[in-house]
């Protein structure tokens, strides 16, 4: 019997925003699904595709990435040019045939601890009906492998 | 041919009468089909220079070479219109000057080449404007269409036939112009983003973080498409990425040089229809 | 009377070479691009093409390979070895010019330290040469003291006969003739003459180069620079070539586990001799094209007695600007008359 | 060289495991480690082929490999010790690392200096900055028996009085009355109560004037220095071939095949890093 596929999902957040409502979820006790590793970082400016990238090569299923709400950046627009970039690398993914679905973008403030709770679910569940990023991690596999000829 | 002989003529006047300090052109290549960069700093030497259809390579990346315009002096250039267009993005991009280039523009179809009227970048927007307009927005290409429609597990099979043959040799990065960082992130080991071999997961990282950076930048001269040993067709990706930004933020690269980078700029109404 | 391997009965060959435990490996033309790739069946290999793309170096030298995996755990490090497997080979077609190559290399991998990554897989691979009947503008094996039909580096060749119907065996080495033992039923003696080879003409004068190279007054030349000037500073060159042998050895993982790794690496890129100090003895593009030229005609024959070069032309067939070895030792050719 | 082939392992890019048993900071950025060999076997290859001069890959697994000389003496093979500038990947690694950490090392690789034939000469040593490590090899093992030498002078410069490596045993060498230290630090590196020379190397060399009469001499500094100290050592009366230094490139593989090493005809690596003058002035200068 082979055990229920659990996505890790990697979560690149902003530090202002969106850490700050999965703290509220936390001291809400909200509970929400396990399967998301959180990485804070100071602004969605400073999250560069390079870093959902390298989660995907990692082994990870999926990523997320969420910070302020438009209008809201600590520092005024980090979180519209995050936006462009996002716009532009999911169609570059999608070329590739890198289902643009394993990366899920989302506005989520210090306030939203409900949103936070219920956006990991969803995602989570999204990640499960894909299933596991096999195709890369064939690929991570092959490099893995001894020397061959 | 004629094109050729006036060209030849106008590079003596600009070479003899110091205007110019040097002539980035082109010159017979090893075999009837292929042309090599030329670069000269005589009039005597003008009589080396061709000019026919067969002059494809946007020479524009020279001028970027570490130290050439540092001495504020001008340079002439053979530039089909990608090549002006790369001008105004380097220019936009503050990576040169371009009052010190002197173009010397040609355009060819079929083989007849004729010349493009004008002396710097900013001389040729209406021709660049009309481009803009007469260029489809979706590429016409069969490959490009066949890669369109295949479902995301052929595309990434399909791509992963080819980039498993990517050797990264980086030809592709060398032969753009727009590839112009002294050190390119895959050069950087602290942290070492890239890393440097190329098995092919390795080659999917280069080749994606390769057009990311190329997305609204990329002019399609095809430079770094003939420039692979492998014949990977990395059109079709920088194609896509062209494509996008047209359709999402109107942004058609190099019209001039107060254009803003698509990706360092926003707009508060962006679309934003994938955000949860 | 010559023996004779018939065309019709290569399926049969490489069939038994499979059953006899030998991976059968030969050029192979696949989307768009051409390589020395492993085959199932006969009908993959393509002997129309003057030569690969890529070179037979891959085959022993791979762009990338493990030299071992390491996992650590508090004060303790295990590592594991990745020596390539014992896997004997056959490869079918390979071109003069490349197999000359491998055996260039040979003393490099070997002298004083042995590279047993490359003489594991050098020892396992019986190479079969196909003489070329065709070539183009790039090849240049004749003016490297090679020809179309040497014999340096094979261990059997064959001399392709009029109108593809087969070729002329000629064993070369031991290992050769064990191989062509266990396909012995399906040779033939016959008196077919063999097809004329590829006519190359000779592109310079080898011995006026080196002669030019070796004057040390000539180091500082500022032909070095108006030949190089053009050179974008990419490896494909450097890459393609048969004989090319820099590498580099990189980790990649965490400080957990990850695996060393021997990558391709190549004295055309800036970072390839930079020291942490940010000073680069080689400093300039032309500085290291000299290198490269100097390596392949003066450095290492200096130590190992023979040119790095075998002729093949990739360089400069390949080359996004149009250079290449060929361009500057006709260059050199001129100068040094 | 024959007994690299006999003794060397299989696979020739595997290294040797290492335990850091003791650190010691000698200027800001620089820091020596001691290092002994976990597989006794190693060890026995590491006693019967190391010789002064030699050097090594230092390395942590997944930051990499990175070279440069073994800094104790042929005279004391019990440990390794290695003396670094913290600047790039590895080393920033290397100086993160702690006393029980286990670190990687391959070699010794190279050739080494002729010390047999330096019995019964009197012994020069120049150095500059960072490059005192190679020749304080060196320099122990004489001092290590030191019977066999004459007069010993230690020219040791270096930017500023902070910048001064193994100030322990330059303090050590200070009081022995068998050796002369010169010590100086370049014009506005000096500290307030600084008692030594104060000017370049080549220049506190010309003053010393140590005579050329059999005398050996060894430099190792950076570039720019040993190009004006074999000057000054011309100057002095020194025949080029009793001048040695030692030379470091970038380095990957150490055994004469990754092919970055060169300098003209010559690897670093495999007939380096130790040359004489006369050697390294047959070396295109470019490419140094």
């Amino acid at each position: 019997m082979s055990e229920p596929f659990e996505p890790k999902i990697v979560a690149f957040v902003c530090t202002y925003c969106t850490y700050a409502g999965a703290d509220l979820a936390g001291t809400s006790r909200l509970k929400y699904a396990p399967n998301v590793r959180t990485i804070r970082l100071p602004c969605t400016g400073r999250i560069s595709p390079m870093f959902i990238l390298k989660a995907l090569q990692k082994g990870a299923d999926g990523v997320l990435v969420s910070g302020c709400h438009p209008g809201d950046c600590h520092f005024t627009h980090g979180n519209y040019h995050a936006r462009r970039r996002w716009m532009v690398f999911r169609s570059l993914l999608d070329f590739i045939g890198i289902p643009p679905e394993r990366v899920k973008y989302s506005w989520i403030s210090a306030a939203e601890g409900v949103k936070f709770a219920e956006l990991i679910n969803s995602v989570t569940e999204d990640i499960r009906k894909l299933g596991p990023f096999d195709q890369y991690k064939e690929l991570i596999e092959e490099t893995e492998a001894e020397a061959t000829h | 041919m004629i094109t050729q002989e006036q060209y030849r003529t106008r590079v003596k006047e600009l070479l003899s009468s110091g205007t110019v300090k040097m002539v980035i052109g082109y010159k017979p290549g090893s075999t009837p089909d292929r042309r090599r960069p030329l670069f000269i700093r005589t009039a005597e030497e003008a009589n080396r220079l061709v000019l026919d259809s067969a002059c494809i390579t946007n020479l524009s990346g020279y001028l970027v070479t570490e130290g050439l315009l540092s001495d504020e002096k001008k340079v002439a250039i053979f530039l089909r219109p990608e090549g002006i267009r790369s001008i105004n993005i380097l220019a936009a991009e503050s990576q040169l000057n371009a009052d010190q280039i002197i173009i010397l523009g040609f355009d060819s179809t079929g083989s007849v080449v004729k010349t493009l009227d004008g002396t710097h970048a900013g001389d040729f927007s209406e021709l660049l404007g009309s481009i803009k307009q007469n260029s489809p927005v979706k590429p016409s290409e069969v490959l490009f269409e066949q890669v369109e429609q295949m479902t995301p597990a052929e595309r990434f099979a399909f791509w992963q036939e080819e980039f498993s043959r990517c050797i990264k040799c980086y030809a592709c990065r060398q032969a753009c112009p727009m590839c112009y960082c002294r050190r390119c992130i895959v050069d950087s080991n602290q942290p070492q983003w890239v890393n440097t071999s190329s098995h092919t997961l390795g080659n999917f990282e280069w080749n994606i973080v390769r057009a990311f950076h190329l997305a609204g930048r990329c002019v399609e001269c095809g430079n770094c498409g003939r420039a692979c040993p492998v014949n990977i067709p990395l059109r079709l990706i920088n194609r896509r990425m062209a494509q996008e930004v047209i359709e999402a933020f109107d942004h058609f690269p190099g019209l001039n040089q107060t254009q803003e980078p698509v990706l360092a700029s926003f707009k508060k109404d962006d679309s934003e229809t994938f955000i949860l | 009377m010559t023996k004779i391997l018939f065309t019709d009965k290569l399926h049969n060959c490489v069939e038994k070479w499979q059953s006899a435990g030998l991976t059968v490996i030969g050029p192979v033309q696949k989307a768009n691009s051409s390589s020395y790739a492993t085959v199932k069946n006969a009908g993959e290999l393509d002997f129309n093409m003057v030569l690969p793309d890529r070179s037979i170096k891959e085959l022993f030298f791979p762009q990338t390979e493990p030299i071992l995996h390491y996992s650590i755990k508090k004060q303790e490090i295990n590592t594991r070895e990745s020596l390539p497997p014992n896997e004997p080979r056959i490869i079918f077609g390979a071109r003069a010019c490349d197999a000359s190559g491998l055996a260039i290399d040979d003393p490099l991998f070997g002298w004083d330290y042995k590279d047993e990554y490359w003489f594991q897989r050098r020892n396992e691979s019986v190479i079969v040469t196909i003489a070329c009947t065709k070539a183009d503008d790039f090849c240049m094996c004749t003016s490297l003291t090679l020809a179309p039909d040497s014999t340096k580096g094979s261990d059997v060749l064959l001399r392709p006969l009029e109108n593809n119907k087969g070729w002329q065996v000629e064993e070369l080495t031991e290992r050769g003739r064990e191989a062509f033992a266990k396909i012995a039923d399906f040779l033939q003696e016959s008196s077919e003459p063999a097809a004329p080879l590829a006519v190359v003409e000779e592109k310079f004068d080898l011995d006026s180069c080196v002669a030019w190279l070796k004057n040390p007054e000539n180091f500082d030349s500022k032909f070095w620079k108006e030949i190089s000037m053009r050179c974008i500073g990419c490896a494909s060159c450097t890459f393609l070539c048969p004989t090319c042998h820099c590498f580099d050895i990189q980790d990649e993982g965490d400080t957990y586990s990850g695996i060393r790794r021997k990558n391709w690496d190549s004295c055309s890129f800036s970072l390839f001799t930079m020291h942490t100090s940010g000073h680069n003895p080689r400093s300039t593009q032309s500085a290291r094209w000299r290198q490269r030229i100097m390596h392949k005609f003066n450095y290492f024959p200096g130590k190992f007695s023979v040119n790095s070069c075998s002729g093949c032309g990739r360089c400069s067939r390949q080359c996004p600007v149009d250079m290449g070895i060929t361009e500057t030792l006709q260059e050199i050719s001129k100068l040094s008359q | 060289m024959t007994e690299h082939i006999q003794n060397a392992p299989q696979n020739i890019y595997k290294p040797a495991i290492m335990k850091i048993v003791a650190k010691h900071d000698e200027a800001p950025g620089v820091r020596t480690l001691k290092l002994e060999f976990q597989n006794p076997a190693e060890h026995e290859l590491f006693k019967a082929t190391y010789r002064t001069g030699m050097f090594g890959l230092y390395g942590i697994y997944g930051e990499g490999e990175s070279t440069f000389c073994v800094a104790s003496p042929e005279t004391r093979k019990e440990y390794i010790e290695c003396t670094f500038r913290q600047s790039g990947r590895v080393t920033s690694a290397l100086a993160n690392a702690d006393i029980g950490d286990l670190i990687t090392f391959r070699g010794p690789y190279g050739n080494r200096f002729p010390i047999e034939e330096f019995h019964g000469k009197n012994l020069l040593f120049i150095s500059g900055g960072i490059a005192l490590p190679p020749t304080r090899s060196v320099i122990w093992s004489c001092l290590d028996q030191r019977e066999k030498f004459g007069k010993v002078t230690i020219v040791y410069g270096a930017r500023t009085v902070a910048d001064l490596v193994y100030k322990h045993e330059l303090e050590e060498w200070q009081e022995r009355a068998d050796v002369d230290l010169v010590l100086t630090v370049d014009p506005g590196g000096e500290s307030p109560d600084w008692k030594h020379k104060v000017g370049f190397v080549p220049t506190v060399l010309e003053e010393a004037a140590p005579s050329p009469e059999n005398c050996v001499a060894v430099i190792c500094g950076p570039p720019i220095m040993i190009k004006f100290t074999l000057i000054s050592l011309k100057k002095l009366g020194f025949d080029e071939a009793n001048v040695y230094t030692t030379l470091e490139n970038r380095m990957k593989c150490g055994v004469g095949k990754c092919g970055r090493c060169n300098v003209g005809s010559v690897y670093v690596c495999k007939e380096g890093p130790v040359f004489t003058a006369t050697e390294v002035s047959r070396m295109p200068a470019a490419d140094l």
